[in-house]
């Protein structure tokens, strides 16, 4: 009887085959370990306030912001795949459709709760809805987060409506129903969101006519950045998507898609990888020739410092952008799908590294004759936290895998139909 | 009329003794805290050491007093603020902090190439009883905003209130002089109005011994430098601090 | 009517929907918001009404005027008086956070012997015990003053000794005293830096609040700051590039304990290349000699020697005692002669120096004026008087002293002064604890002392009646239009400066019979540590810290 | 459907009524005045028609706020009348030499630069254009204190939704900027905050 | 953020930026109420309990989803797409009038002919009196036992058709019973009586069509047979040969019998719950 008590299959879908709940819980209770550790880490610099990091007034941002800028890249799988199956009607995409939306609502709430633990004073946060600047990128950004976390969650309700037990309640299902029917209205805002805001998260620092590193020229209001922040982002989100969806397979041991969609995704990141690297290449040709000399500076100097130096450039540009673009394009190398997942992961360590580059080094390179170059590690409370949000992205997704429809057709469950 | 306050800071008289430093901290009720290092503390006026990287003999030092520039021209600070905690007031130019608006998001400090804007990592502590010889004129900033020099605005309210108890519209400029200026034992800070071509400091800063910091991103600082010392008048250049490449390169 | 979970669903939707149209939420938005910006924990500033009020800072010789921002009664900011003759406005940096120095975590609040509270009645009984079985010493840090008198008064009485603890600057001015007659202390002598020309300083911190902070770095900022050809011309002799030598008109790299040689080399120069009239004795040091031990060349040091005497007058000043720069001095003519050593104030007597050795003391009362760092030269029982526990030194019984702005004092000339002057420092501020000054306490063990209250209003009507000089205040008086000796003391109550005329004659009868020998090993020294209080400003300590501008002095930086 | 809407209603209902009532007795506190001042009776009693009288400047321009016990003092010296507040007055205060601890209605925080004489000797506006007329007051106003912020009921108003306040009613910065901006003076953060 | 708000500016770039933030806003904000309103506009017409049904029914397993007329054996396989809604189905007509060709063979159940059966394992017996009989089926009995408790509707309830008619609770699991039939509850038989419910029809029983969704005479024992097949499946041993325990025969209380079994999905699928 006790085994009975301790199971939770009347909350798991029908016919879904899932682990038993002990070992569920098992997978679970690290995870929960180190969300617990994030939430006192973020709770000690909440009510302690931010000495509890090691950042400082030259490292007035550190690895919240870096780690923010770097999931809110990998988390653009879930517009763009919105977009791509509404917007652009691509169904053979569907099957990624669900698992996509919790990723971005992962990505996004895990950013803005670290977002309110960077903030000097979290409670003072709305003032940037009452007294916005709009002349400023984080105006964009605030705003645009926020309406775009609020279309995720809306995105994210019929998925977790669907459960088992929720959709029991008349109420939930029909709404769910409903809702449904609207999320490509809610795909098409989530589409206008981001791109502004993956845009203005790159315009952030693009803008900056104090950190010559980051400066660039642009169209009207947008510094180059702007456009290149929204193609890296769209370029590397099908990847990560791909990389977690192998994931949760290598885990569970199950195939939960179709071997084409992972084509698919790796063609859509290849060829937007490729374009997004002739672009950033073109840039940085720019930038050095033309944008950093006209401010007065001799570009080549921002590379003298270790371990800083041009092998970083030559890393982002080509070995994590030329090199996945090349195997997720070419034919041989994508249809392995080791090549296929090898080339995701390079793609994403890319675009961490251009996010990495543009904050970090932007910060530790002096911009006064007489600075020196400064570095800065991370404080236990600040990897702590970030910890907690990695855990936290582990939690909800598990929770979700087990207990809501995320893979709705797959060869595991065959018997389960989707309704399209 | 509005005004347009500025310094022009000799730095062929500034001998590094730190008064306006101190004078600084002490007007704008800055904290002394323990805990605060060189990276974290407050020193909205910070005097830097410089040096022409020569060795022995040869070595030149001098000394040069940080704080906000009070860019004019497109204020790197004012148009990051995403909610307006900053602005370039118009009657004055001086770029006002409000740490009352202040989220803390520390996108300012990015943007500022000076560094002149400082953090309040800490809650703003003094000894017991100390409080009583905070100056009344300024409020005390909470942790987890953003300060910097805002050319001791504290003091420019007292002159208007002097001016209007007295009936008048203008203040008299005697009565407006921020505390570094005030402290300075070699005189070396001038302060006064660069709008008013009349004005001393005014025409101190289009002297050819003039120049301001990265003065090619065209912010245009309201704070000149002067010397007559070619190797500190290089440092108004990118990339020319020898000292840069005598330790990096 | 069974309540169903539906109906508290729809319950909670409709309140959901009814606090959106009530100020709940948008009340407490901004409530919480506007507590953060008015956190009970953050210091709130005093209230009332604000007045500037003047005074002297007495934390170390110099008694340099300040104007003194009141608030609610408390000292809330500090700034310099621009119509003092003799800062001329200027404040050590120190100066401007001496006003927190009150409530410095080492303020001692009470009396302490060995450690543990006692009672001032106890050291009373205490002190009076041991002038009754021996000999006491009386050491004093700002000899000259009201309170001074006091303790030397005493210490005679009790057949004790009365001795002082000299400023670095004062301790540079001994040698003279053994060179010119008739016999002039030390602390009577004064520099003439405002008519001198060139001044050779041999690792004097002179920018670095040296004498009186202001007189010369308001001098030099005047007279020598960034110009290529200087109506000052400032040539630092150091082994390392000090502040001084930094902004001097000349630095001269020398190798480290190698000045006076290079004082006995230059001397030679100037006699052998008969670059100055006066004849005296020479080191046995020949040039090379000196280029060798100074790694100097010989034609570095003939070329500083004639650059030295090509705009007279020259003045040669040393960081510290040290005979051979006092020679120099003499060769080039600049002792008793207009921009160089000058007489201040008429011959007094010479004090007994605190740092010889103190043999069969029963006590030693140490004052407040005498720096901390002070440890006197016995292992008699010491009472010491401090504003401030210092921490390290060795006092039996701890003593609270008044802090900034406590006493009611007077503030006679500072250490290179070349005119005499004298102020009163008026009490601004009520004393937070039971405190005493070692004039009071002494006064209240022998209540036949005159207090210093009424020898400074003595000293006044002594000073009116010369009926010479004049009174810096609000504005500028001549003594001698003044009405009576009773303006004369309101108008030093407000901490106006009198400021004695001018020496009529500046020359002395001098001679230097050899070249001195040796001389004591240098005492590098910081500056900060002739300042008597045992404790930096907070702010101070936070400067220290929180720039690369100077280096934490290694006993202060708590 | 009608249970529904009944129920969702009476929710509404129960919000709204704890939202508009419940809760700003909630938030404020009510706090006694040291001694019970009256306006009216000050006025009648000495002939003081003239706020600034007991209000006044100091030579500086800076204003000096409420009058100090020297003021009272002037008459109140030794007791008149028998009342307890009387008693407080003299016995508590003036005697033992300790300022009245009033409660200030419009006392704004540290934060905000207010000046009197600018806006009474140079725009010449009157008292109660910001503070309401207080010299005709019969009762003491009870000093409210908002729980959370520590501000002065007055500095809010006492209309919740400030949408229908009277004039005179509030001193939240929206309130001076709306006069600056009716007046078409522009003063920057600079202008109030310090 | 509003005119009249500190830092609120009539320049182009704030009026283009807040436009376009509050058309966001109010695109969302309309889209959630919409959502909402088209909710509440389905519980009014009745039309949510066709979603929902229609939703539980879409996830249902194919097995589960076999059209009747295979069942009767009239066709090889066919899956239903239209809900188990025989009523408005545009294929019945078609299909009814081929012969069946199912088996009769005995299950060991007592299947009766005067009886139509739904696929939540209901029963319908229509009276004399125009009202209708409902109960739990054999198969259903045999897993439940004796269950731990009953809710029955009250009468004068409103049952709608495949909605919840009763709940039955046993070993902490509840089971909803899903309606066969939509009408007003007149009677309920509690324990003595044996559990059942009658109803007042909401059709007029005499229209032919009014009780067409229902299963009768071959296609009962082929569905049956399924549903035996499936339970035999579901409650094997892992790894172990498919069986009964009693040799072929459903055995009484099988809950009780088989505590450790998958109860969940087997209540699940024999129940017709999503």
């Amino acid at each position: 009887m006790s085994s009975a008590v301790l199971t939770d299959s009347r909350w798991i879908a029908r016919g879904a085959d899932r682990s038993s709940f002990s070992r569920f819980l098992t997978w679970l209770a690290p995870w929960l370990a180190l969300l617990a550790l994030g939430v006192y880490a973020a709770f000690v610099c909440l009510y302690h306030g931010l000495n509890q990091t090691n950042m400082d007034n030259r490292f007035a941002f550190g690895l919240w912001i870096f780690l923010d800028l770097g999931i809110i890249a990998l988390g653009a799988g879930a517009f763009f795949t919105g977009f791509l199956v509404y917007i652009l009607k691509r169904a053979e995409l569907q099957p990624i459709l669900n698992t996509a939306v919790v990723m971005g609502f992962i990505c996004y709430s895990g950013a803005v709760a670290i977002l309110m633990i960077d903030v000097g004073q979290p409670l003072r946060a709305w003032f940037t809805f009452w007294h916005p600047n709009t002349h400023s990128m984080l105006t964009e950004v605030t705003f645009c987060i926020s309406c775009y976390l609020l279309v995720l969650c809306l995105e994210y309700i019929p998925i977790l409506l669907r459960n088992r037990q929720l959709r029991r309640l008349p109420s939930f299902l029909v709404f769910e129903h409903q809702l449904h029917k609207l999320v490509p209205v809610l795909a098409g805002i989530g589409t206008f969101l981001s791109f502004f805001h993956q845009g203005s998260l790159g315009g952030l620092y693009g803008v900056l006519r104090g950190r010559p590193f980051a400066f660039r020229h642009g169209f009207f209001i947008w510094p180059s950045t702007f456009f290149l922040f929204i193609l890296s982002a769209i370029a590397t989100g099908p990847s990560f998507l791909m990389l977690v969806t192998a994931s949760v397979e290598k885990v569970t041991g199950k195939e939960l898609v179709p071997q084409d969609v992972f084509r698919r995704l790796g063609f859509i990141s290849g060829l937007l990888l490729a374009i997004y690297v002739a672009a950033k290449s073109i840039d940085t040709l720019i930038w050095l020739n033309f944008t950093s000399p006209a401010e007065g500076f001799a570009p080549w100097t921002y590379y003298i410092h270790k371990p800083f130096g041009t092998p970083v450039l030559f890393a982002e540009i080509v070995l994590f952008g030329l090199l996945p673009a090349f195997l997720l394009l070419y034919r041989k190398s994508a249809a392995h799908r080791g090549w296929l997942l090898g080339a995701a992961t390079l793609a994403c360590i890319g675009v961490l590294i251009n996010r990495f580059v543009l904050t970090v080094q932007t910060l530790a390179l002096p911009t006064l004759p007489f600075d020196d170059f400064l570095t800065y590690t991370p404080s236990w409370q600040e990897v702590a936290s970030f910890g907690g949000v990695i855990a936290y992205g582990v939690i909800v997704y598990s929770l979700s895998y087990r207990y809501l429809p995320l893979f709705s057709q797959t060869k595991g469950e065959s018997e389960h139909v989707s309704r399209g | 009329m509005s005004a347009r306050y500025g310094m022009v800071i000799d730095l062929d008289r500034c001998t590094g003794c730190g008064a306006c430093m101190l004078a600084c901290a002490a007007e704008n009720n800055v904290p002394s805290l323990p805990q605060a290092s060189a990276r974290t503390g407050l020193t909205p006026m910070l005097v830097r050491k410089i040096s022409n990287g020569g060795e022995g003999s040869e070595r030149r030092e001098a000394f040069i007093p940080i704080l906000c520039m009070h860019c004019e021209h497109e204020t790197p600070c004012v148009h990051v603020c995403p909610q307006q905690a900053v602005e370039v007031d118009k009657a004055t130019g001086i770029v006002m902090q409000m740490p009352q608006r202040c989220l803390g998001c520390r996108y300012c400090m990015t943007a500022c190439p000076y560094h002149a804007r400082y953090f309040n990592w800490w809650d703003p502590a003094w000894p017991k009883g100390m409080e009583k010889s905070l100056n009344p004129g300024v409020a005390v900033r909470m942790r987890g905003v953003v300060e910097k020099c805002n050319l001791c605005h504290a003091r420019l309210h007292a002159a208007k209130e002097k001016a209007a108890a007295a009936g008048k519209r203008e203040i008299d400029p005697a009565d407006y002089i921020p505390a570094c200026v005030e402290a300075c034992p070699t005189a070396a800070i001038h302060f006064g109005n660069l709008a008013d071509p009349r004005d001393p400091v005014s025409q101190q800063s289009h002297s050819p011994d003039a120049f301001r910091l990265l003065e090619h991103l065209d912010t245009q600082p309201k704070v000149y430098y002067k010397s007559k010392e070619p190797w500190v008048r290089a440092l108004s250049e990118p990339n020319s601090g020898p000292s840069m490449e005598a330790k990096h390169v | 009517m069974k309540v169903t979970r539906r109906d508290l669903f729809v319950w909670g939707a409709g309140a959901a929907a009814g606090m959106v149209f009530s100020p709940v939420p948008w009340k407490l938005l901004d409530d919480v918001s506007i507590w953060t910006q008015n956190w009970p924990w953050i210091p709130q500033p005093p209230h009332g009404p604000i007045e500037v009020k003047q005074s002297f800072c007495t934390l170390c010789p110099q008694g340099c005027a300040m104007k003194v921002k009141m608030a609610g009664g408390c000292p809330v900011g500090v700034a310099g008086v621009s119509g003092n003759p003799v800062t001329r406005g200027a404040l050590c940096p120190l100066a401007f956070g001496v006003h927190q120095l009150n409530w410095h975590p080492q303020r001692l609040r009470a009396v302490r012997h060995k450690r543990v509270s006692s009672s001032w009645s106890e050291a009373r009984a205490a002190f009076a015990k041991a002038c009754g079985e021996g000999p006491i010493v009386i050491v004093d840090g700002r000899p000259g003053s009201a309170a001074s008198s006091v303790l030397a008064s005493f210490a005679e009485e009790q057949k004790g000794s009365y001795r002082v603890a000299l400023s670095l600057e004062t301790r540079a001015l001994l040698p003279y005293e053994a060179m010119v007659s008739p016999v002039i202390p030390a602390s009577a002598l004064g520099y003439d830096l405002e008519r001198a020309q060139t001044i050779v300083s041999f690792g004097a911190p002179l920018l670095d609040g040296w004498g009186i902070p202001g007189r010369f770095t308001r001098l030099w900022s005047e007279r020598a700051a960034g110009m290529s050809e200087p109506q000052l011309r400032l040539i630092q002799i150091e082994d390392s590039l000090s502040r001084t030598a930094t902004r001097a008109w000349r630095w001269v790299a020398i190798r480290p304990g190698s000045k006076n040689a290079l004082a006995a080399g230059l001397a030679r120069v100037l006699v052998e290349e008969h670059l100055v009239s006066a004849r005296g004795p020479l080191s046995a040091l020949t040039v090379s000699d000196a280029a060798l031990q100074t790694n100097l060349s010989e034609s570095a040091i003939r070329d500083l020697a004639r650059t030295m005497v090509a705009k007279p007058p020259v003045l040669a000043i040393a960081g510290d005692e040290r005979p051979e720069i006092a020679a120099l001095n003499f060769i080039l003519g600049s002792v008793g002669s207009p921009g160089g050593i000058v007489r201040r104030s008429k011959p007094t007597e010479k004090y007994e120096l605190a740092n010889a050795a103190i043999p069969n003391a029963r006590a030693v009362l140490i004052d407040a004026s005498v720096p901390w760092d002070y440890a006197p030269p016995t292992d008699a029982e010491i009472f010491r008087f401090a504003a401030w526990d210092g921490g390290s030194n060795r006092a039996d019984w701890l003593l609270p002293a008044p802090g900034f702005l406590e006493e009611f004092t007077d503030v006679n000339s500072a250490p290179t002064s070349a005119v005499e002057t004298y102020g009163v420092a008026p009490q601004l501020t009520k004393p937070m604890f039971e405190i005493h000054s070692a004039a009071q306490f002494l006064s209240a063990i022998d209540s036949s002392f005159t207090n210093p209250e009424t020898i400074i209003h003595q000293r006044c009507a002594d000073l009116f009646r010369e009926r010479a000089g004049t009174v810096y205040g609000q504005e500028i008086m001549p003594v001698a239009e003044l009405d009576s000796a009773q303006k004369f003391e309101a108008e030093l109550s407000k901490a106006a400066l009198w400021v004695a005329d001018a020496p009529k004659s500046a020359s002395l009868l001098c001679e230097l019979k050899e070249w001195p020998s040796t001389s004591p090993a240098e005492s590098p020294r910081n500056w900060s540590a002739a300042w008597a209080a045992a404790v930096l400003p907070p702010l101070a300590t936070k400067l220290y810290r929180e720039s690369s501008l100077r280096e934490a002095p290694d006993r202060r930086t708590a | 459907m009608s249970r529904n809407s009944l129920v969702f209603g009476f929710g509404l209902a129960v919000a709204l009524l704890a939202g508009w009532v419940a809760f700003p007795r909630a938030l404020y506190s009510k706090r006694p005045q040291p001694v019970e001042f009256l306006h009216k009776t000050h006025a009648e009693k000495s002939g003081i028609t003239d706020c600034a009288q007991c209000h006044a400047f100091r030579d500086d321009g800076e204003f000096a706020g409420l009058p100090a016990n020297d003021t009272c003092a002037g008459c109140h010296s030794d007791h008149i009348g028998t009342t307890a507040t009387e008693a407080t007055l003299v016995d508590h205060y003036i005697k033992s030499g300790q300022e009245t601890p009033w409660l200030v209605y419009s006392r704004q925080p540290a934060n905000v630069w207010f000046s009197h004489a600018i806006h009474v000797r140079r725009a010449g506006l009157a008292c109660a254009d910001c503070h309401g007329s207080y010299g005709d007051s019969d009762q003491v106003r009870v000093y409210e204190v908002n729980r959370i912020s520590g501000y002065s009921r007055d500095i809010w108003g006492h209309s919740m939704s400030r949408l229908d306040r009277a004039a005179g009613d509030g001193m939240k910065m929206s309130d001076c900027e709306d006069c600056h901006r009716r007046r078409g003076i522009e003063v920057g953060c600079l202008g109030c905050h310090q | 953020m509003f005119p009249g708000v500190d830092g609120f500016h009539w320049t182009a770039g704030h009026i283009i930026f807040l436009s376009l933030f509050f058309a966001v806003l109010l695109t969302i904000v309309a889209t959630t109420i919409s959502a909402l309103l088209r909710t509440a506009h389905d519980f009014h017409s009745h039309h949510a309990i066709d979603l929902c049904w229609h939703a539980d029914f879409d996830d249902l397993p194919v097995a589960d989803r076999r059209c009747r007329h295979e069942l009767a054996g009239r066709l090889i396989s066919r899956t239903c797409d239209n809900a188990f809604d025989c009523r408005h189905c545009e294929k019945y007509s078609e299909f009814a009038v081929l012969p069946a060709r199912g088996v009769a063979h005995d299950l060991g159940l007592n299947y009766s002919d005067d009886r139509l059966y739904h696929r939540g394992h209901t029963w319908v017996h229509p009276e004399e009196d125009g009202t209708v009989t409902i109960g739990l089926d054999e198969f259903a009995d045999h897993l439940l036992g004796s269950p731990d408790s009953y809710t029955l509707p009250e009468i004068g309830d409103e049952l709608d058709l495949n909605q919840t008619a009763w709940r039955i609770k046993r070993n902490r699991k509840e089971i909803s019973v899903r309606a066969p039939l939509e009408g007003t509850v007149v009677a309920v038989g509690g324990p003595k009586q044996g559990w059942y419910v009658k109803l007042r029809p909401r059709l007029d029983l005499r229209d032919p069509k009014a009780l067409r969704h229902l299963l009768r005479g071959p296609e009962v024992n082929r569905w049956l047979s399924h549903e035996i097949e499936r339970l035999q499946l579901q409650l094997r041993a892992p790894g172990a040969a498919p069986t009964l325990a009693d040799g072929g025969m459903l055995q009484p209380d099988l809950m009780g019998a088989m505590p450790q079994a998958d109860w969940d999905t087997v209540l699940a699928d024999t129940f017709l719950e999503a």
